[in-house]
Protein backbone atom coordinates (compact mmCIF):
# COMPACT_ATOMS: atom_id res chain seq x y z
CA UNK A 1 0.00 0.00 0.00
CA UNK A 2 2.21 3.10 -1.16
CA UNK A 3 -0.74 5.75 -1.16
CA UNK A 4 -3.88 6.79 1.60
CA UNK A 5 -5.79 9.78 1.68
CA UNK A 6 -7.85 10.03 4.59
CA UNK A 7 -10.03 12.37 6.45
CA UNK A 8 -8.68 10.73 9.83
CA UNK A 9 -5.76 11.92 11.47
CA UNK A 10 -2.89 10.09 11.57
CA UNK A 11 0.02 8.90 13.75
CA UNK A 12 3.28 9.83 12.08
CA UNK A 13 4.95 7.24 14.32
CA UNK A 14 2.91 4.92 13.81
CA UNK A 15 3.21 4.93 10.13
CA UNK A 16 6.76 5.03 10.32
CA UNK A 17 7.38 2.38 11.79
CA UNK A 18 4.94 0.09 9.92
CA UNK A 19 6.49 1.84 7.01
CA UNK A 20 10.04 0.69 8.67
CA UNK A 21 8.87 -2.67 9.41
CA UNK A 22 8.12 -3.27 5.52
CA UNK A 23 11.11 -3.00 4.73
CA UNK A 24 12.95 -6.16 7.04
CA UNK A 25 15.09 -8.36 5.24
CA UNK A 26 15.19 -5.28 2.13
CA UNK A 27 18.30 -3.80 2.44
CA UNK A 28 17.02 -0.46 2.77
CA UNK A 29 19.56 1.15 4.94
CA UNK A 30 18.23 4.45 4.82
CA UNK A 31 14.46 5.68 5.71
CA UNK A 32 13.34 9.22 5.03
CA UNK A 33 9.89 11.18 6.50
CA UNK A 34 8.85 13.98 5.31
CA UNK A 35 5.71 15.75 7.63
CA UNK A 36 3.96 18.80 6.63
CA UNK A 37 1.67 20.30 9.97
CA UNK A 38 -0.52 23.12 9.97
CA UNK A 39 0.91 26.37 10.29
CA UNK A 40 -0.63 29.18 11.66
CA UNK A 41 1.16 31.97 9.83
CA UNK A 42 -1.18 35.20 10.06
CA UNK A 43 -2.26 34.02 14.49
CA UNK A 44 -5.53 33.61 13.15
CA UNK A 45 -5.80 30.31 12.03
CA UNK A 46 -8.67 28.21 12.82
CA UNK A 47 -9.11 25.97 10.95
CA UNK A 48 -7.08 24.77 7.52
CA UNK A 49 -9.82 22.66 5.61
CA UNK A 50 -8.11 20.78 2.23
CA UNK A 51 -10.49 19.65 -0.53
CA UNK A 52 -9.03 17.28 -3.20
CA UNK A 53 -10.63 15.36 -6.13
CA UNK A 54 -11.10 11.59 -5.19
CA UNK A 55 -10.16 9.27 -7.96
CA UNK A 56 -7.70 11.32 -9.42
CA UNK A 57 -6.02 12.31 -6.17
CA UNK A 58 -5.06 8.87 -5.68
CA UNK A 59 -4.03 7.89 -9.28
CA UNK A 60 -1.88 11.52 -9.31
CA UNK A 61 -0.13 10.11 -6.09
CA UNK A 62 0.53 6.62 -7.85
CA UNK A 63 1.55 7.84 -11.27
CA UNK A 64 4.63 10.23 -8.95
CA UNK A 65 5.48 7.40 -7.03
CA UNK A 66 5.90 5.64 -9.78
CA UNK A 67 8.14 8.60 -11.52
CA UNK A 68 10.54 8.60 -8.13
CA UNK A 69 11.33 4.75 -8.26
CA UNK A 70 11.92 4.78 -11.86
CA UNK A 71 14.77 7.79 -11.17
CA UNK A 72 15.80 6.30 -7.92
CA UNK A 73 16.44 2.75 -6.99
CA UNK A 74 14.03 2.81 -4.12
CA UNK A 75 13.35 -0.51 -1.98
CA UNK A 76 9.59 1.44 -1.13
CA UNK A 77 7.78 4.86 -0.93
CA UNK A 78 4.88 5.73 0.54
CA UNK A 79 2.30 8.88 0.66
CA UNK A 80 -0.03 9.61 2.80
CA UNK A 81 -2.32 12.86 2.63
CA UNK A 82 -5.46 14.08 4.38
CA UNK A 83 -8.48 16.39 3.41
CA UNK A 84 -11.24 17.52 5.14
CA UNK A 85 -10.56 19.81 8.39
CA UNK A 86 -7.68 19.90 10.65
CA UNK A 87 -6.02 22.41 12.66
CA UNK A 88 -2.73 24.33 13.63
CA UNK A 89 -0.40 21.10 14.76
CA UNK A 90 -2.05 18.63 13.20
CA UNK A 91 -0.17 16.35 10.64
CA UNK A 92 -1.39 17.30 7.04
CA UNK A 93 0.50 14.71 5.30
CA UNK A 94 3.69 12.60 4.91
CA UNK A 95 5.78 11.00 2.35
CA UNK A 96 8.62 8.05 3.50
CA UNK A 97 11.10 6.47 1.48
CA UNK A 98 13.12 3.77 1.64
CA UNK A 99 16.70 3.62 -0.12
CA UNK A 100 19.85 1.29 -0.19
CA UNK A 101 21.80 4.89 -0.17
CA UNK A 102 20.92 7.55 1.69
CA UNK A 103 21.12 10.38 -1.25
CA UNK A 104 18.39 8.33 -3.09
CA UNK A 105 16.16 8.48 -0.18
CA UNK A 106 16.20 12.18 0.49
CA UNK A 107 16.47 12.64 -3.68
CA UNK A 108 13.38 10.80 -3.72
CA UNK A 109 11.64 12.42 -0.59
CA UNK A 110 12.02 15.91 -2.00
CA UNK A 111 10.88 14.86 -5.75
CA UNK A 112 7.86 13.05 -4.13
CA UNK A 113 7.38 16.61 -2.45
CA UNK A 114 7.57 19.03 -4.76
CA UNK A 115 5.28 17.04 -7.27
CA UNK A 116 2.56 16.22 -4.78
CA UNK A 117 2.59 20.43 -3.93
CA UNK A 118 1.67 20.99 -7.38
CA UNK A 119 0.83 18.81 -9.15
CA UNK A 120 -1.68 16.75 -6.80
CA UNK A 121 -5.18 17.29 -7.05
CA UNK A 122 -5.23 19.49 -2.78
CA UNK A 123 -6.28 22.99 -2.08
CA UNK A 124 -6.38 24.17 0.95
CA UNK A 125 -8.50 27.22 2.36
CA UNK A 126 -7.43 28.97 6.05
CA UNK A 127 -10.30 29.79 7.96
CA UNK A 128 -9.68 32.29 10.43
CA UNK A 129 -12.61 33.64 12.73
CA UNK A 130 -12.69 37.12 10.31
CA UNK A 131 -12.10 35.39 7.03
CA UNK A 132 -11.68 32.21 4.85
CA UNK A 133 -9.26 32.14 1.59
CA UNK A 134 -8.09 29.72 -0.47
CA UNK A 135 -4.04 29.26 -0.23
CA UNK A 136 -2.91 30.83 -3.37
CA UNK A 137 0.34 28.89 -5.10
CA UNK A 138 3.36 29.68 -4.69
CA UNK A 139 5.76 30.40 -7.68
CA UNK A 140 8.90 28.62 -5.51
CA UNK A 141 6.74 24.96 -5.54
CA UNK A 142 6.69 25.65 -9.67
CA UNK A 143 10.72 26.89 -9.41
CA UNK A 144 11.19 23.16 -7.01
CA UNK A 145 9.84 21.30 -9.54
CA UNK A 146 12.15 22.75 -12.62
CA UNK A 147 15.10 21.03 -10.87
CA UNK A 148 14.11 17.62 -11.80
CA UNK A 149 13.56 18.07 -15.70
CA UNK A 150 17.00 17.42 -15.94
CA UNK B 1 -22.45 13.86 -22.88
CA UNK B 2 -19.66 14.78 -20.20
CA UNK B 3 -19.35 15.09 -16.48
CA UNK B 4 -17.79 18.73 -15.87
CA UNK B 5 -16.11 18.92 -11.99
CA UNK B 6 -15.53 21.93 -10.15
CA UNK B 7 -13.24 22.30 -7.42
CA UNK B 8 -11.98 25.13 -4.72
CA UNK B 9 -12.81 28.59 -6.14
CA UNK B 10 -14.01 27.66 -9.11
CA UNK B 11 -16.01 25.32 -7.66
CA UNK B 12 -17.72 28.08 -5.25
CA UNK B 13 -18.05 30.73 -8.37
CA UNK B 14 -19.89 28.14 -10.18
CA UNK B 15 -21.85 26.90 -7.53
CA UNK B 16 -21.70 23.69 -8.04
CA UNK B 17 -18.99 20.85 -7.66
CA UNK B 18 -20.41 18.60 -10.65
CA UNK B 19 -22.66 19.18 -13.71
CA UNK B 20 -23.69 16.66 -16.77
CA UNK B 21 -23.02 18.68 -19.91
CA UNK B 22 -24.97 18.21 -22.93
CA UNK B 23 -21.82 19.43 -25.10
CA UNK B 24 -20.44 18.39 -28.88
CA UNK B 25 -16.92 20.34 -27.74
CA UNK B 26 -14.05 18.83 -29.40
CA UNK B 27 -11.44 20.74 -27.07
CA UNK B 28 -11.21 21.67 -23.46
CA UNK B 29 -10.97 25.22 -25.15
CA UNK B 30 -14.81 24.56 -27.10
CA UNK B 31 -16.15 23.77 -24.03
CA UNK B 32 -14.94 26.12 -22.07
CA UNK B 33 -16.27 29.02 -24.53
CA UNK B 34 -19.65 26.95 -24.49
CA UNK B 35 -19.80 27.52 -20.56
CA UNK B 36 -18.55 31.34 -20.72
CA UNK B 37 -21.61 31.47 -23.06
CA UNK B 38 -24.21 30.39 -20.82
CA UNK B 39 -24.13 32.64 -17.43
CA UNK B 40 -22.09 35.28 -16.02
CA UNK B 41 -20.93 32.80 -13.35
CA UNK B 42 -19.51 30.69 -15.76
CA UNK B 43 -17.95 33.69 -17.32
CA UNK B 44 -16.42 34.78 -14.20
CA UNK B 45 -14.78 31.12 -13.08
CA UNK B 46 -13.17 31.27 -16.62
CA UNK B 47 -12.09 34.95 -17.11
CA UNK B 48 -8.42 34.00 -16.73
CA UNK B 49 -7.66 30.59 -17.56
CA UNK B 50 -3.93 31.36 -16.70
CA UNK B 51 -5.26 30.88 -13.37
CA UNK B 52 -6.76 27.59 -13.95
CA UNK B 53 -5.85 23.89 -14.21
CA UNK B 54 -7.33 21.00 -15.84
CA UNK B 55 -8.11 17.35 -16.03
CA UNK B 56 -9.58 14.75 -18.51
CA UNK B 57 -10.61 11.57 -17.43
CA UNK B 58 -8.38 11.86 -14.29
CA UNK B 59 -5.35 13.26 -16.08
CA UNK B 60 -4.07 16.72 -15.83
CA UNK B 61 -3.71 18.17 -19.71
CA UNK B 62 -4.07 22.05 -21.11
CA UNK B 63 -7.02 23.42 -22.59
CA UNK B 64 -6.30 22.53 -26.07
CA UNK B 65 -7.19 18.80 -25.39
CA UNK B 66 -9.80 16.38 -27.29
CA UNK B 67 -12.62 15.70 -25.62
CA UNK B 68 -13.64 12.76 -28.02
CA UNK B 69 -13.89 9.66 -25.47
CA UNK B 70 -13.80 12.07 -22.44
CA UNK B 71 -16.54 11.39 -20.10
CA UNK B 72 -14.95 13.43 -17.17
CA UNK B 73 -13.36 17.14 -17.22
CA UNK B 74 -12.74 19.01 -14.32
CA UNK B 75 -11.82 22.33 -13.70
CA UNK B 76 -10.15 24.22 -10.67
CA UNK B 77 -7.00 26.52 -9.57
CA UNK B 78 -3.39 25.31 -8.81
CA UNK B 79 -2.58 22.87 -6.81
CA UNK B 80 -1.81 24.01 -3.06
CA UNK B 81 -0.85 19.77 -1.82
CA UNK B 82 1.45 18.85 0.48
CA UNK C 1 17.87 17.93 24.39
CA UNK C 2 18.90 17.79 21.11
CA UNK C 3 21.79 15.00 21.11
CA UNK C 4 21.46 11.34 22.35
CA UNK C 5 24.18 8.64 22.19
CA UNK C 6 22.93 5.38 23.61
CA UNK C 7 23.59 1.62 23.79
CA UNK C 8 19.54 0.94 23.83
CA UNK C 9 17.74 0.34 20.91
CA UNK C 10 15.53 2.94 20.20
CA UNK C 11 11.35 3.51 18.77
CA UNK C 12 11.95 5.94 15.90
CA UNK C 13 7.82 6.47 15.86
CA UNK C 14 7.74 7.65 19.31
CA UNK C 15 11.09 9.45 18.59
CA UNK C 16 9.52 11.12 15.65
CA UNK C 17 6.30 12.10 17.45
CA UNK C 18 7.97 13.26 20.61
CA UNK C 19 10.05 15.73 18.18
CA UNK C 20 7.28 16.84 16.31
CA UNK C 21 4.93 17.19 20.12
CA UNK C 22 8.63 19.26 20.70
CA UNK C 23 7.35 21.83 17.91
CA UNK C 24 3.83 22.78 19.11
CA UNK C 25 3.21 27.14 17.93
CA UNK C 26 6.69 27.00 16.41
CA UNK C 27 5.21 27.30 13.18
CA UNK C 28 7.74 24.97 11.61
CA UNK C 29 5.25 23.09 8.96
CA UNK C 30 8.22 21.17 8.05
CA UNK C 31 9.20 17.99 9.73
CA UNK C 32 12.31 15.75 8.05
CA UNK C 33 13.45 12.53 10.03
CA UNK C 34 16.50 9.96 8.49
CA UNK C 35 17.01 7.10 9.96
CA UNK C 36 19.95 4.77 9.51
CA UNK C 37 19.25 0.77 9.53
CA UNK C 38 21.31 -2.28 9.80
CA UNK C 39 21.75 -3.61 6.61
CA UNK C 40 23.43 -7.27 5.89
CA UNK C 41 24.63 -6.46 2.32
CA UNK C 42 27.44 -9.66 2.95
CA UNK C 43 24.22 -11.65 3.63
CA UNK C 44 25.98 -12.95 6.19
CA UNK C 45 26.08 -10.06 8.94
CA UNK C 46 25.26 -11.35 12.63
CA UNK C 47 26.29 -8.11 14.64
CA UNK C 48 27.16 -4.93 13.86
CA UNK C 49 29.41 -3.11 16.51
CA UNK C 50 29.45 0.55 16.71
CA UNK C 51 32.40 2.22 18.93
CA UNK C 52 32.69 5.62 19.85
CA UNK C 53 34.45 8.19 21.88
CA UNK C 54 32.10 9.33 25.12
CA UNK C 55 32.77 12.99 25.74
CA UNK C 56 33.44 13.82 22.38
CA UNK C 57 30.76 12.24 20.16
CA UNK C 58 28.10 14.51 22.26
CA UNK C 59 30.16 17.86 22.00
CA UNK C 60 30.62 16.82 18.14
CA UNK C 61 27.13 15.89 17.57
CA UNK C 62 26.23 19.25 19.32
CA UNK C 63 28.68 21.34 17.50
CA UNK C 64 27.28 19.62 13.72
CA UNK C 65 23.46 20.82 14.90
CA UNK C 66 24.91 24.43 15.85
CA UNK C 67 26.58 24.41 12.51
CA UNK C 68 23.19 23.34 10.93
CA UNK C 69 21.46 25.96 13.00
CA UNK C 70 23.45 28.57 11.39
CA UNK C 71 23.21 27.83 7.94
CA UNK C 72 19.34 27.48 8.19
CA UNK C 73 16.52 28.62 10.03
CA UNK C 74 15.55 25.56 11.64
CA UNK C 75 13.27 25.52 14.66
CA UNK C 76 14.43 22.24 16.08
CA UNK C 77 17.15 19.74 15.33
CA UNK C 78 17.86 16.59 17.02
CA UNK C 79 20.19 13.75 16.65
CA UNK C 80 20.41 10.04 18.11
CA UNK C 81 23.12 7.76 17.86
CA UNK C 82 23.52 4.34 18.82
CA UNK C 83 26.42 2.20 19.98
CA UNK C 84 27.54 -1.34 21.24
CA UNK C 85 25.85 -3.98 19.42
CA UNK C 86 22.79 -4.19 17.05
CA UNK C 87 21.34 -6.48 14.49
CA UNK C 88 20.67 -5.98 10.66
CA UNK C 89 17.00 -4.35 10.49
CA UNK C 90 17.72 -2.32 13.75
CA UNK C 91 17.87 1.61 13.91
CA UNK C 92 20.98 2.85 14.58
CA UNK C 93 20.54 6.38 14.42
CA UNK C 94 18.24 9.11 13.79
CA UNK C 95 18.03 12.51 12.88
CA UNK C 96 15.09 15.10 12.62
CA UNK C 97 14.57 19.07 11.59
CA UNK C 98 12.13 21.00 12.16
CA UNK C 99 11.70 24.15 9.46
CA UNK C 100 8.92 26.84 8.53
CA UNK C 101 9.74 25.44 4.48
CA UNK C 102 10.66 22.10 3.67
CA UNK C 103 13.62 23.45 1.40
CA UNK C 104 15.50 24.13 4.86
CA UNK C 105 14.38 21.15 6.88
CA UNK C 106 15.43 18.65 3.99
CA UNK C 107 18.74 20.64 3.47
CA UNK C 108 19.49 20.81 7.05
CA UNK C 109 18.73 16.85 7.11
CA UNK C 110 20.62 16.07 4.88
CA UNK C 111 24.29 18.46 6.00
CA UNK C 112 23.90 16.88 9.61
CA UNK C 113 23.74 13.06 8.06
CA UNK C 114 26.72 14.02 6.06
CA UNK C 115 28.66 15.42 8.55
CA UNK C 116 28.27 12.64 11.45
CA UNK C 117 28.95 10.25 8.86
CA UNK C 118 32.45 11.20 8.65
CA UNK C 119 32.82 13.99 11.55
CA UNK C 120 31.24 12.24 14.17
CA UNK C 121 33.50 9.80 16.43
CA UNK C 122 31.85 6.46 15.78
CA UNK C 123 33.12 3.18 13.99
CA UNK C 124 31.39 0.29 12.70
CA UNK C 125 32.53 -3.32 12.63
CA UNK C 126 30.80 -5.74 10.93
CA UNK C 127 30.75 -9.58 12.77
CA UNK C 128 29.93 -12.31 10.68
CA UNK C 129 30.36 -16.37 11.49
CA UNK C 130 33.53 -15.78 9.91
CA UNK C 131 35.06 -13.00 10.71
CA UNK C 132 34.79 -9.40 11.69
CA UNK C 133 36.01 -6.42 10.16
CA UNK C 134 35.76 -2.62 10.65
CA UNK C 135 33.64 -0.80 7.67
CA UNK C 136 35.87 1.33 5.57
CA UNK C 137 35.13 4.95 5.41
CA UNK C 138 33.48 5.81 1.92
CA UNK C 139 35.10 8.23 -0.36
CA UNK C 140 31.45 9.57 -1.46
CA UNK C 141 30.66 10.13 1.87
CA UNK C 142 33.82 12.75 1.79
CA UNK C 143 32.93 13.68 -0.70
CA UNK C 144 29.31 14.76 0.06
CA UNK C 145 30.76 17.08 2.49
CA UNK C 146 32.50 19.38 -0.27
CA UNK C 147 29.17 20.37 -1.41
CA UNK C 148 28.60 22.21 2.10
CA UNK C 149 31.82 24.42 1.80
CA UNK C 150 30.40 26.84 -0.18
CA UNK D 1 51.60 13.82 31.36
CA UNK D 2 48.86 13.41 28.47
CA UNK D 3 46.56 10.86 28.02
CA UNK D 4 46.25 9.08 24.90
CA UNK D 5 43.29 7.54 23.82
CA UNK D 6 43.10 4.78 21.26
CA UNK D 7 39.84 3.83 19.04
CA UNK D 8 38.75 1.41 16.23
CA UNK D 9 41.61 -0.69 14.45
CA UNK D 10 44.20 1.65 16.29
CA UNK D 11 42.77 0.19 19.71
CA UNK D 12 43.42 -3.37 18.45
CA UNK D 13 46.44 -2.57 17.25
CA UNK D 14 48.48 -0.94 20.23
CA UNK D 15 46.69 -3.44 22.07
CA UNK D 16 45.41 -0.87 24.88
CA UNK D 17 42.14 1.82 24.92
CA UNK D 18 44.38 4.20 26.84
CA UNK D 19 47.45 5.21 28.73
CA UNK D 20 48.74 7.74 30.54
CA UNK D 21 52.14 8.82 28.58
CA UNK D 22 55.20 10.94 30.01
CA UNK D 23 56.26 13.18 27.42
CA UNK D 24 57.87 16.56 26.44
CA UNK D 25 56.49 16.32 23.01
CA UNK D 26 55.24 19.99 21.47
CA UNK D 27 53.47 18.67 18.61
CA UNK D 28 50.81 15.26 17.83
CA UNK D 29 53.53 14.55 15.28
CA UNK D 30 56.61 14.72 18.01
CA UNK D 31 54.52 12.62 20.67
CA UNK D 32 53.66 9.94 17.40
CA UNK D 33 57.36 9.76 16.60
CA UNK D 34 58.04 8.79 20.57
CA UNK D 35 55.51 6.31 20.33
CA UNK D 36 56.69 5.18 17.38
CA UNK D 37 60.31 4.67 18.70
CA UNK D 38 58.93 2.59 21.96
CA UNK D 39 57.45 -0.98 20.46
CA UNK D 40 57.07 -2.31 16.64
CA UNK D 41 52.88 -2.31 17.70
CA UNK D 42 52.92 1.45 17.82
CA UNK D 43 55.15 1.89 14.97
CA UNK D 44 52.84 -0.89 13.02
CA UNK D 45 49.27 1.31 14.23
CA UNK D 46 51.17 4.57 13.09
CA UNK D 47 52.71 3.35 9.98
CA UNK D 48 50.59 4.98 7.21
CA UNK D 49 49.09 8.35 9.30
CA UNK D 50 46.57 9.17 6.27
CA UNK D 51 44.93 6.26 7.39
CA UNK D 52 44.84 8.16 11.29
CA UNK D 53 42.35 11.06 12.48
CA UNK D 54 43.93 12.81 15.68
CA UNK D 55 41.61 15.21 18.20
CA UNK D 56 43.13 16.76 20.75
CA UNK D 57 41.22 17.45 23.81
CA UNK D 58 38.04 16.02 21.93
CA UNK D 59 38.20 18.41 19.02
CA UNK D 60 39.20 17.07 15.69
CA UNK D 61 42.50 18.51 14.71
CA UNK D 62 45.52 17.58 12.36
CA UNK D 63 49.16 16.03 13.54
CA UNK D 64 51.03 19.98 13.28
CA UNK D 65 48.57 20.51 16.32
CA UNK D 66 50.58 22.25 19.39
CA UNK D 67 50.38 19.89 21.92
CA UNK D 68 51.05 22.64 24.91
CA UNK D 69 48.08 22.34 27.75
CA UNK D 70 46.76 19.35 26.33
CA UNK D 71 45.23 16.88 28.03
CA UNK D 72 43.96 14.20 26.17
CA UNK D 73 45.02 12.79 22.92
CA UNK D 74 43.18 10.49 20.61
CA UNK D 75 44.16 8.27 17.42
CA UNK D 76 41.70 6.55 15.43
CA UNK D 77 40.90 6.11 11.71
CA UNK D 78 38.24 8.25 9.72
CA UNK D 79 35.02 7.61 11.34
CA UNK D 80 32.02 5.81 9.89
CA UNK D 81 29.32 7.44 11.71
CA UNK D 82 25.57 7.60 10.33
Amino acid sequence: MRVRVQDAPFDLGAEANAFVARQQGAQAGAIVTFTGIVRDIAQGLDVMEIEHYPGMTERALAAIIDQAQQRWPLADAFVLHRYGRMHPDEAIMMVATAARHRKDAFEAAEFLMDYLKSRAPFWKKEHSAQSAAWVEARDEDETALNRWSR
Amino acid sequence: MIDVLYFAWVRERIGTPRETVETQAETVQALVDELRAREPRYAAAFQDLSALRVAVDQELTDFTAPLAGAREVAFFPPMTGG
